[in-house]
């Protein structure tokens, strides 16, 4: 049996250390193994590569114990000194891993025996366990990588995932086909293994609409690009299921550069998030499907801080514009407010695609209400990164996935992270150490009172406009039994084992 | 005359008409003369005076749309080719009326060899193989006089001179033995050597091959060579015929007399050239009476009511003109 | 009267290219050492057949081409060398009439800008006069003022070439190239136009280069005649001198080859053979021996010069030789003709007031 | 006939020398670091540097140049920025697929377009004739995305005769010719509309000429005389006509192919391009402009092939 | 003088100017007012608009008139961010037109000048043609791409890419047309009176192209519409929350399938656009210069 998933863009390689894209991640599930697996909750580490694993006392050792019949896709046998390889290849500065930092502050990863790894950190990591669940904590083959030298990943990918790599087209497709040895699926999957279909086809199709009714004409069985819009449409189409996911975490949002001439002042980040209506952009633009976002991470995340609840910015445009005005930002002619001889103009940078054009295009409208005259410019994915380590724009554009609130707050507000991605220049001492101590606490209260804090403190300065929390949402042909959506880093069908056709 | 053969080509009040644009110009108007076998008749007129129309009529070959044949007959071995279904007239075209144009250099493909455009014809009308045509198609090529016809068959038409493109176009039209052949102009844009070339081996080939031919053309002087009969055309209309020693001894009509009175003389200087003043009617213009009365000096109300006949003044000699014979009293 | 043109030596080669890279392959020598007078007032025309350098000539002359070598003089002055304001200055003096009636006026120009043009850029007239003197210029070139303000594709082919003469003679030349002025004209605008020339000529005592392939106009209008083979002169001559007594063989056969309004006088002579050669690969010898009927192995070898035949010059081996007479019969039209026409005119006399 | 390919080839190198030089200037320009596209965003200055003097950005341009050049005529064109792939591999693999598709496009668009151009020549103010004009004409009027879609919501949605997404394989296949029917057919179908007109003007100006009224002096049928003398000549300026609309088809199917996520060198010269990848971007430009001067060395044969004349 | 030709047929042949041969051809006349209809509307966009064009609200895709779902306040209804689809269209066609404008006008008039000058002087013909054939060689599109990615996306960078897209087309037709112009006679007998340089130029050669040049614009105008529309479609071309009828083109065939008219009336709307400039640039040819024809 065969499958056509649809997905809007490609990655630039398969390469788990040289890419943070969802789009890569959706593939490496597939093709490798990590050393312990996410459940479908979210919150669950289950084994993976490791049978079990332990903790020092002081969290800084974690020693893995791993199963001793798994082999890769050419047959060979996995060992400790492979998951070693690949950890050190990971943080080895020479790789330029951009996700290094998600393996937290290793001092030695070592394979004990065969079976047996030592994963030795310099201070605790609460979240260590989540970042390994990661597809950048894919177990990879060393000869396989040294073989294929600046291929790897591009020509090739040698893992020991349900599926196997057989060819990539770059832009186009990419072709994986089942893993017939594969037997040690993580024990919440219903099907531990072999994969029951034999051939995935990954075909890129970035037009919206026609990714649409591929869905709809049998052209392909899964995608979970959907465009909301089309929801509705693909529920009521015959052959067709949609699924969906709400413990995803999933952001969009829309952050300032807090140093920089206009959105420096508190007045205007706070009268731009006062201007915009989540609501009803989550109502008109993705057709109620999103949920609305005012808070920085999911109120649902681990670690939210309950008591910010009652202080999210929600929309009220005369505030706005109160506060623009008492601030002495002055309309002038043409509606634009101007505050010594400073227009109120910043530049947003954003993603090229329809997603983000409908985002900014909204986002825009609403702040001409309030006077605020947002520039926007689109890049193309490959671009915009680099775009977006420059000091260049006053606000930007981005969605991120995340397991927890550390998570996100770790990625972004750590002052070591300018200028990306704290791209907002979050330069706080103090943010820094609840961060450290959040990441290194040892307790959950310890750890969700820090995160906390930094929470209230990032959106008491409102360095962020929230616009949605995005679900996840799979369209699949009923052909196939019904999927249970996975959020782990956006990947929806994680492993892939749960795929199968119906009798 | 004899009575016993009839004419080869009779074109019988033969009037064409072009609609362009909503309006009606009426290129021929009456034009009617007659060919026997074996002879040969000038066509002469000044450029625009429907020459090429007419001859072009008779191979029925005028552009419908926008030409249209208004009146008259065209009268070939008898039948009329008017009226003739396209396929009989297709027939006849190439195989017993040949056609030569004016324009060396464009009347040949010049994407198919000389060869070729001569085999065609020859292979569709008399059922040749191309082998023999071929053969046949050399030997017209050494007729028409072109120098080592067996490799020139093969050049393209750009690969000859003016004279050379023109042979071959003789040679095409000939190639069927046609009973009429048809020259438009067929020394018009040659130099004058090898306009006496051509109109020598066009001489040759006539008596030769016993076809009649129309010479159209607008120069008398080249009449005056090779004719035996002569047709003066003036806006479409026939104004004078006659033998061609008749026509140049004694021109009746005034615009024939005019016109010679103009010509530059090679054998005698004349002082200065005699003009018609005035210039050819348009084709779009209506005219009541006769067309030439407006240049003519001795037009009468007569002339520009009513439009003269053609009378026979003597045998052979017609002329269309109220005024006519001119009066030589002093 | 004086010598008003004197062109020696002159001499045009246009180089051949071929190929992607342009590589010079020959060159074809268009016009070869040709040298002439015209006197004021006088119509000097050269004949020959269609591309033997007889329009080369002209424009070099005007260097609308420039020169490959040789010299022109108008009036003692040289014309080849001159700087390029001094040219503009002398353009005044020489000017050209083309044939094609059709290509020589700019169509987007009323006749009136055509004529104004040459007016006001030779300072012939001012702004405030200009409007008369077109008129003036229009009214001898036999046009109606009201035609000024037309275009040129709303004039027949003998307006039109009214024009270009009023235009050629705006400046008031010394001399004017006329290339083959009446050849596209019909027979009886041909006339007009030729009367006009000679007409113009007696008033204003300019100089003709008549360009021409048309015998019987050259001879109607020409006072000497240069004929042209391969762009040399083959032979010069006064024209009654060379129509009487064609002492080149080509020009006897060009004058033969020219049909004769005449039934009576039916030419029985064969023409002459054979094309034209190539310009760019002329034959070894003398140029015509491939096709003259006198030629001797010496004529295959050696260019004979043009040299001095009594009043013409010739470049033939046996130019001497050949003395025979009568060449063009001269016979008048016939007496009913004759006749008629007087009264033709007798009537258009008594037309007019 | 050898030596105007020869010729055509001397006149291509210094055309493929200005394109190089355009392709390197025009990247050259672009603000884009590619060092920092290479080593991601956080990439410290220090490997910046590294990578700047890896890939000769810190030499001057001229140098650049002359050593591009140089790597070019090796056949060595780099590796893609971005997926590190050879650029060359990259070219194979995407413009196999945009020949197949142009291929697909031509092979019945411009028969097509010169048989309604023709019909509409012969039949010249008829209604057949105003009908296949106004096609034309909207068929050059036409958005070719607009096309696209409508092929899409047609043919594959609404009767879903045909896949369009994707390529299914090679030509030769069923599934090959499947996937690129619908691409083909819209690209081709903005390339109807102007050989048609070009064909109907073309062949109504050759039946004006005179040789035509020669054929038809012969008396061959008129069938013949429009098929043999008409359309014969007629082709020789529609012929110059596809080579010069080869731009504008190129453009198109940089569309096309992005509609129906078809992986041809259309698709992969606006992501380079867009992700200022420089070495692939170059890679493209430089193959689209060998296939522009390709195509046009192909017209200029059958341009000689057509006409005699040329030739000499 | 003698030899005066009677004047009795110089009545001049019935040609009629070329507006009135234009006014005889109804479907010109037609393509005529249709386009005069639409650039009146892309002048007057500020004026006529019933909404603002850049105002989101919170009624999107609302169908058109014709739809029973129809909201009176929106005639051709609302695009997917709820902004007034008339209004936008109105500013689209604008900026359409002003692409489409400049760019033939600029490439237009640099091309032609090359074209002209390399037929007037042949010394820089081989050079002229090179640079053309270089230019030949990137596609619009590409070009559009490449400047894209130097200045970012705009309406400016499209038009410099579509104007040079123009350059070596207009250089090569108004080569073609020089150099026929240039045999004339006519421009030797200018030189023989002596003119300048400049006036032999300007007032010979210059204004004998400069109406064919200018039909062959108006017949290029069309497709350089349609190749801008197709870079906006591909999201290079002018910035939001402008107007563009190929951005609005691109933006909504997202909705295609729900609401098609937001995709379907900017594209319609080119079409008729480019349409009718299509037939008026045809029947101007037709009209005024057939030496166009192939
Ligand atoms: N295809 C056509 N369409 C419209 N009018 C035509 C057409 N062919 C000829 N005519 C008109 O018919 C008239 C006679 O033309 P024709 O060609 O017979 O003249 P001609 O005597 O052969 O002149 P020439 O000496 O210039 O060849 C002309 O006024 C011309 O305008
Ligand atoms: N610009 C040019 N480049 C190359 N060769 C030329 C050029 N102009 C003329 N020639 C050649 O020079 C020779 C003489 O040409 P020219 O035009 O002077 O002849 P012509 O006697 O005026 O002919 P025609 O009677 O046809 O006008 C011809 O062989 C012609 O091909
Ligand atoms: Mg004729
Ligand atoms: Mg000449």
């Amino acid at each position: 049996s065969e499958l056509t998933i649809v997905r809007e863009v490609d990655s630039n390689n398969y390469d788990p250390h040289k890419s943070t894209a969802r789009a890569a991640s959706e593939i490496l599930f597939m093709l490798g193994d990590t050393l312990v697996s996410l459940a479908p909750d979210m919150q669950t580490i289950e084994p993976g590569i490791a049978e079990s694993w332990e903790v020092s006392e002081d969290a800084t050792t974690y020693t893995f114990k791993l199963r001793e019949d798994v082999t890769f896709c050419d047959g060979k046998p996995l060992t400790a000194a492979d998951v070693a390889y690949s950890v050190n290849r990971w943080i080895d500065p020479d790789t330029k891993s951009p996700v290094a930092w998600r393996a937290g502050e290793v001092e030695s990863v070592t394979a004990v025996d065969d079976y047996t790894v030592e994963y030795k950190l310099k201070a605790p990591f609460s979240e260590l366990l989540y970042q390994l669940t990661q597809s950048f904590g894919t177990i990879i083959d060393q000869a396989n990588v040294e073989a294929l030298g600046p291929d790897f990943g591009i020509s090739g990918f040698n893992g020991t995932g349900p599926y196997c790599w057989v060819e990539w087209t770059p832009r186009d497709k990419m072709i994986i086909e089942k893993h017939e040895a594969f037997t040690w699926g993580a024990p919440f999957h219903s099907n531990t293994g072999p994969a029951s279909i034999d051939k995935i086809t990954w075909q890129i199709v970035p037009e919206e609409n026609t990714r649409t009714v591929a869905v709809i004409t049998g052209q392909s069985q899964v995608t979970q690009y959907v465009p909301y819009i089309a929801l509705e449409q693909l529920a009521a189409s015959p052959g067709v299921e949609v699924v969906r996911s709400d413990l995803a975490f999933w952001t969009y949002y829309m952050g300032f550069k807090i140093d920089k001439e206009t959105v420096s002042d508190p007045a205007v980040r706070k009268a731009i998030n006062l201007a915009v209506d989540q609501a009803a952009m989550s109502e008109d633009l993705f057709f109620g499907v999103v949920q609305p976002a005012y808070s920085y991470v999911s109120q649902e995340a681990l670690d939210w801080n309950t008591a910010v609840d009652d202080k999210l910015l929600k929309y009220d445009v005369a505030e706005a514009n109160k506060i623009l005005d008492d601030a002495g930002w002055v309309r002038g002619d043409d509606g634009v407010r101007s505050k010594d001889g400073v227009r109120l103009s910043p530049t947003a940078y954003v993603f090229a695609g329809s997603t983000w054009g409908k985002l900014s295009e909204a986002v825009q409208a609403y702040l001409r209400e309030i006077g605020v005259d947002m520039q926007i410019q689109a890049f193309d994915a490959t671009v915009a990164w680099g775009k977006l380590a420059t000091q260049e724009f006053d606000m930007y554009g981005m969605s991120f996935p995340y397991v927890s609130s550390g998570d996100a707050l770790n990625l972004y507000f750590r002052s070591q992270n300018m200028p990306s991605p704290n791209r907002m220049n979050w330069n706080d001492a103090e943010t820094d150490e609840l961060l450290l101590a959040g990441a290194t606490a040892t307790s959950d209260e310890g750890r969700a009172s820090a995160y906390g804090e930094v929470l209230d403190k990032v959106h008491e300065a409102a360095v962020w406009l929230p616009l949605y929390h995005e679900p996840m949402v799979i369209a699949q042909s009923t052909d196939l039994e019904t999927i249970v959506p996975h959020n782990i880093y956006g990947a929806g069908l994680y492993k892939g084992l749960d795929l199968k056709l119906k009798e | 005359m004899e009575q016993a053969s009839a004419p080869l080509l009779e074109v019988d009040d033969l009037a064409v008409e072009f609609h362009v644009g909503g309006t009606v110009q009426r290129a021929v108007q009456g034009v009617s003369f007659s060919l026997e076998r074996g002879k040969t008749l000038g066509v002469v007129g000044e450029s625009g005076c429907g020459k090429s129309v007419t001859s072009l009529s008779i191979m029925r070959l005028v552009p419908q749309p926008p030409g249209k044949y208004a009146r008259g007959e065209i009268r070939f071995d008898g039948r009329d080719l008017l009226t003739l279904p396209e396929a009989e007239m297709r027939k006849l075209r190439g195989a017993r009326i040949g056609m030569i144009f004016q324009e060396p250099m464009t009347s040949l493909n010049p994407v198919y060899t000389c060869g070729e455009q001569i085999i065609e014809t020859l292979t569709i009308h008399s059922g040749l193989s191309r082998a023999e045509a071929r053969e046949k198609a050399i030997e017209m090529l050494d007729l028409v006089g072109l120098p080592s016809p067996s490799s020139r068959v093969d050049d393209y038409p750009h690969q000859l001179s003016g004279g050379q493109r023109q042979r071959v176009m003789i040679a095409l039209a000939l190639a069927n033995d046609p009973d009429l052949l048809i020259a438009d102009e067929p020394t018009t844009a040659l130099d004058v050597t090898v306009q006496a070339q051509i109109l020598d081996l066009m001489g040759d080939l006539r008596s030769r091959t016993g076809a009649a031919v129309v010479l159209v053309t607008h120069d008398l002087s080249v009449v005056a060579q090779t004719c035996d009969d002569v047709v003066v055309m003036y806006a479409g209309r026939v104004v004078e015929r006659a033998p061609t020693a008749t026509l140049f001894a004694d021109p009746q009509h005034p615009y024939t007399v005019g016109l010679m009175a103009a010509i530059p003389r090679i054998n005698a200087a004349v002082g200065r050239l005699a003009t018609i003043p005035g210039s050819v009617p348009p084709p779009w213009a209506a005219i009541k009476g006769c067309r030439f009365a407006s240049r003519c000096p001795l037009a009468t109300d007569q002339c520009r009511a009513e439009d003269p006949p053609m009378t026979e003044i003597s045998a052979g000699h017609g002329v269309a003109c109220w005024r006519a014979p001119i009066e030589v009293a002093a | 009267m004086s010598t008003m043109l004197e062109v020696r030596g002159l001499t045009k080669h246009f180089p051949v290219r071929r190929g992607p890279l342009q590589r010079l392959v020959g060159h074809v020598k268009a016009v070869e050492d040709v040298s002439f007078d015209v006197e004021q007032g006088e119509t000097l025309a050269i004949v020959g057949e269609s591309g033997c350098g007889k329009s080369t000539i002209g424009r070099t002359l005007l260097r609308l081409i420039e020169a490959t070598a040789g010299s022109v003089r108008l009036d003692g002055e040289h014309v080849l060398n001159q700087p390029a304001a001094k040219m503009r200055e002398m353009r005044k003096q020489m000017q050209i009439i083309f044939q094609d009636p059709f290509g020589s006026l700019n169509p987007r120009m009323t006749v009136w800008e055509t004529l104004a043009e040459p007016l006001l850029l030779h300072g012939l007239a001012t702004p405030k006069d200009v409007r008369e003197k077109v008129s003036n210029l229009l009214e001898t070139c036999g046009l109606q003022p009201w035609h000024a303000e037309r275009y040129p594709h709303e004039f027949s082919g003998g307006q039109r070439q009214r024009v270009g003469i009023a235009r050629a003679l705006a400046t008031r030349p010394k001399l004017i190239v006329c290339d083959e002025p009446v050849s596209a004209l019909d027979v009886s605008v041909q006339a007009q136009i030729v009367n006009l020339l000679q007409d113009l000529q007696k008033q204003f005592g300019i100089g003709y280069v008549f360009i021409s392939h048309d015998l019987a106009v050259v001879r109607h209008m020409a006072d000497r005649v240069a004929v042209v083979y391969l762009g040399r002169i083959v032979e010069e001559a006064p024209a009654a001198d060379l129509f009487a007594w064609p002492k080149h063989p080509y020009t006897r056969s060009l004058i033969d080859a020219a049909p004769r309004p005449d039934p009576n006088l039916k030419n029985d002579r064969p023409p002459l053979e054979g094309d034209q050669p190539s310009a760019l690969y002329p034959p070894s010898g003398c140029a015509f021996h491939p096709r003259c009927p006198l030629a001797t192995d010496r004529c295959r070898s050696e260019r004979p010069v043009l040299r001095d035949v009594g009043a013409a010059r010739v470049a033939c081996h046996f130019a001497e030789n050949v003395t025979a007479t009568g060449q063009v019969e001269a016979s008048a039209p016939p007496k009913a003709f004759r006749d008629r026409l007087a009264v033709l005119n007798a009537a258009r006399s008594q037309e007019k007031p | 006939m050898l030596s105007q390919i020869a010729n055509r080839l001397l006149i291509s190198i210094p055309v493929l020398f200005g394109v190089l030089l355009l392709g390197f200037g025009l990247l050259v320009l672009v603000p884009g670091d590619p060092a920092i596209v290479m080593a991601g965003p956080t990439a410290t200055p220090e490997v910046l540097a590294a990578i700047r003097a890896e890939m000769g950005l810190d030499r001057p341009l001229y140098e650049q140049f002359f050593s591009y050049i140089g790597r070019v005529l090796q056949g060595d064109l780099g590796r893609s920025l971005i997926s590190n792939k050879t650029v060359g591999s990259e070219l194979l693999s995407a413009i196999g697929p945009t020949a197949e598709l142009m291929f697909a496009c031509l092979i019945w668009s411009i028969p097509f377009g010169i048989g309604l151009g023709t019909l509409a020549a012969v039949k010249r103010g008829t209604l057949i004739d105003r009908i296949i004009m106004a096609i034309s004409v909207a068929g050059v009027s036409l958005p070719i995305f607009f096309i696209c879609l409508m092929m899409i919501h047609f043919v594959g949605v609404q009767w879903r005769l045909l896949p369009f997404i994707g390529r299914g394989g090679p030509l030769w296949t069923l599934d090959g010719i499947r996937h690129i029917a619908l691409p083909a057919l819209s690209l081709g179908a903005i390339f109807i509309g102007p050989v048609a007109r070009m064909t109907r003007s073309s062949v109504l100006e050759v039946l004006k000429l005179d040789h035509v009224r020669t054929a038809r002096s012969k008396g061959l049928p008129e069938t013949r005389v429009i098929l043999k003398h008409g359309l014969r000549n007629a082709l020789i300026p529609v012929v110059t006509l596809i080579g010069l609309q080869a731009g504008y088809l190129l453009g198109g199917a940089v569309v096309t192919e992005s509609i129906f996520s078809f992986p041809g060198i259309g698709r992969l010269a606006v992501g380079a391009i867009l992700s200022s990848d420089f070495p692939l971007a170059q890679g493209t430009i430089l193959i689209l402009a060998l296939s522009f001067i390709l195509i046009n060395m192909i017209v200029d044969i059958l341009y000689a092939l057509l006409d005699p004349r040329v030739l000499s | 003088m003698t030899d005066v030709e009677a004047p009795s047929w110089d009545a001049p042949a019935p040609v009629r100017p070329w507006w009135q041969r234009l006014l005889r051809d109804p479907i010109a006349l037609i393509a005529a007012a249709v386009l005069a209809v639409i650039v009146f509307c892309a002048i007057a966009a500020p004026l006529i608009s019933p909404h603002d064009p850049f105002a989101s609200s919170r009624a999107v895709m609302k169908p058109p008139f014709w739809s029973d779902r129809s909201d009176p306040a929106h005639i051709l209804g609302t695009d997917g961010q709820g902004r007034d689809m008339l209004s936008r269209l109105f500013y689209g066609t604008r900026l359409t037109l002003i692409i489409g404008v400049l760019s033939v006008g600029i490439g237009g008039v640099l091309g032609s000048l090359l074209g002209l000058l390399a037929a007037f002087r042949p010394k820089l013909d081989p050079w002229v043609m090179r640079l053309v054939d270089v230019m030949l060689s990137f596609p619009a599109i590409l070009l559009g791409l490449a400047l894209v990615a130097v200045v970012g996306p705009g309406a400016t960078p499209v038009i410099i890419a579509l104007a040079i897209a123009t350059i070596p087309d207009s250089a090569r037709i108004a080569r073609s047309i020089a150099v026929s112009v240039m045999k004339q006679e006519y421009i030797e007998a200018g030189r023989a009176l002596g003119l300048s340089s400049f006036a032999l130029f300007h007032r010979y050669l210059l204004r004998n192209c400069v109406s064919t040049i200018m039909i062959f614009m108006s017949m290029r105008f069309g497709q350089i519409i349609l190749i801008g529309a197709a870079l906006s479609f591909l999201g290079l071309g002018a910035r939001p929350p402008t107007a563009e009828l190929g951005m609005m083109a691109a933006q909504g065939r997202d909705f295609l399938l729900f609401a098609p008219h937001i995709a379907v009336i900017p594209a319609v709307l080119t079409f008729v656009i480019v349409l009718a400039a299509n037939i008026l640039g045809d029947a101007l040819r037709d009209v005024l210069d057939p030496r166009l024809r192939s």
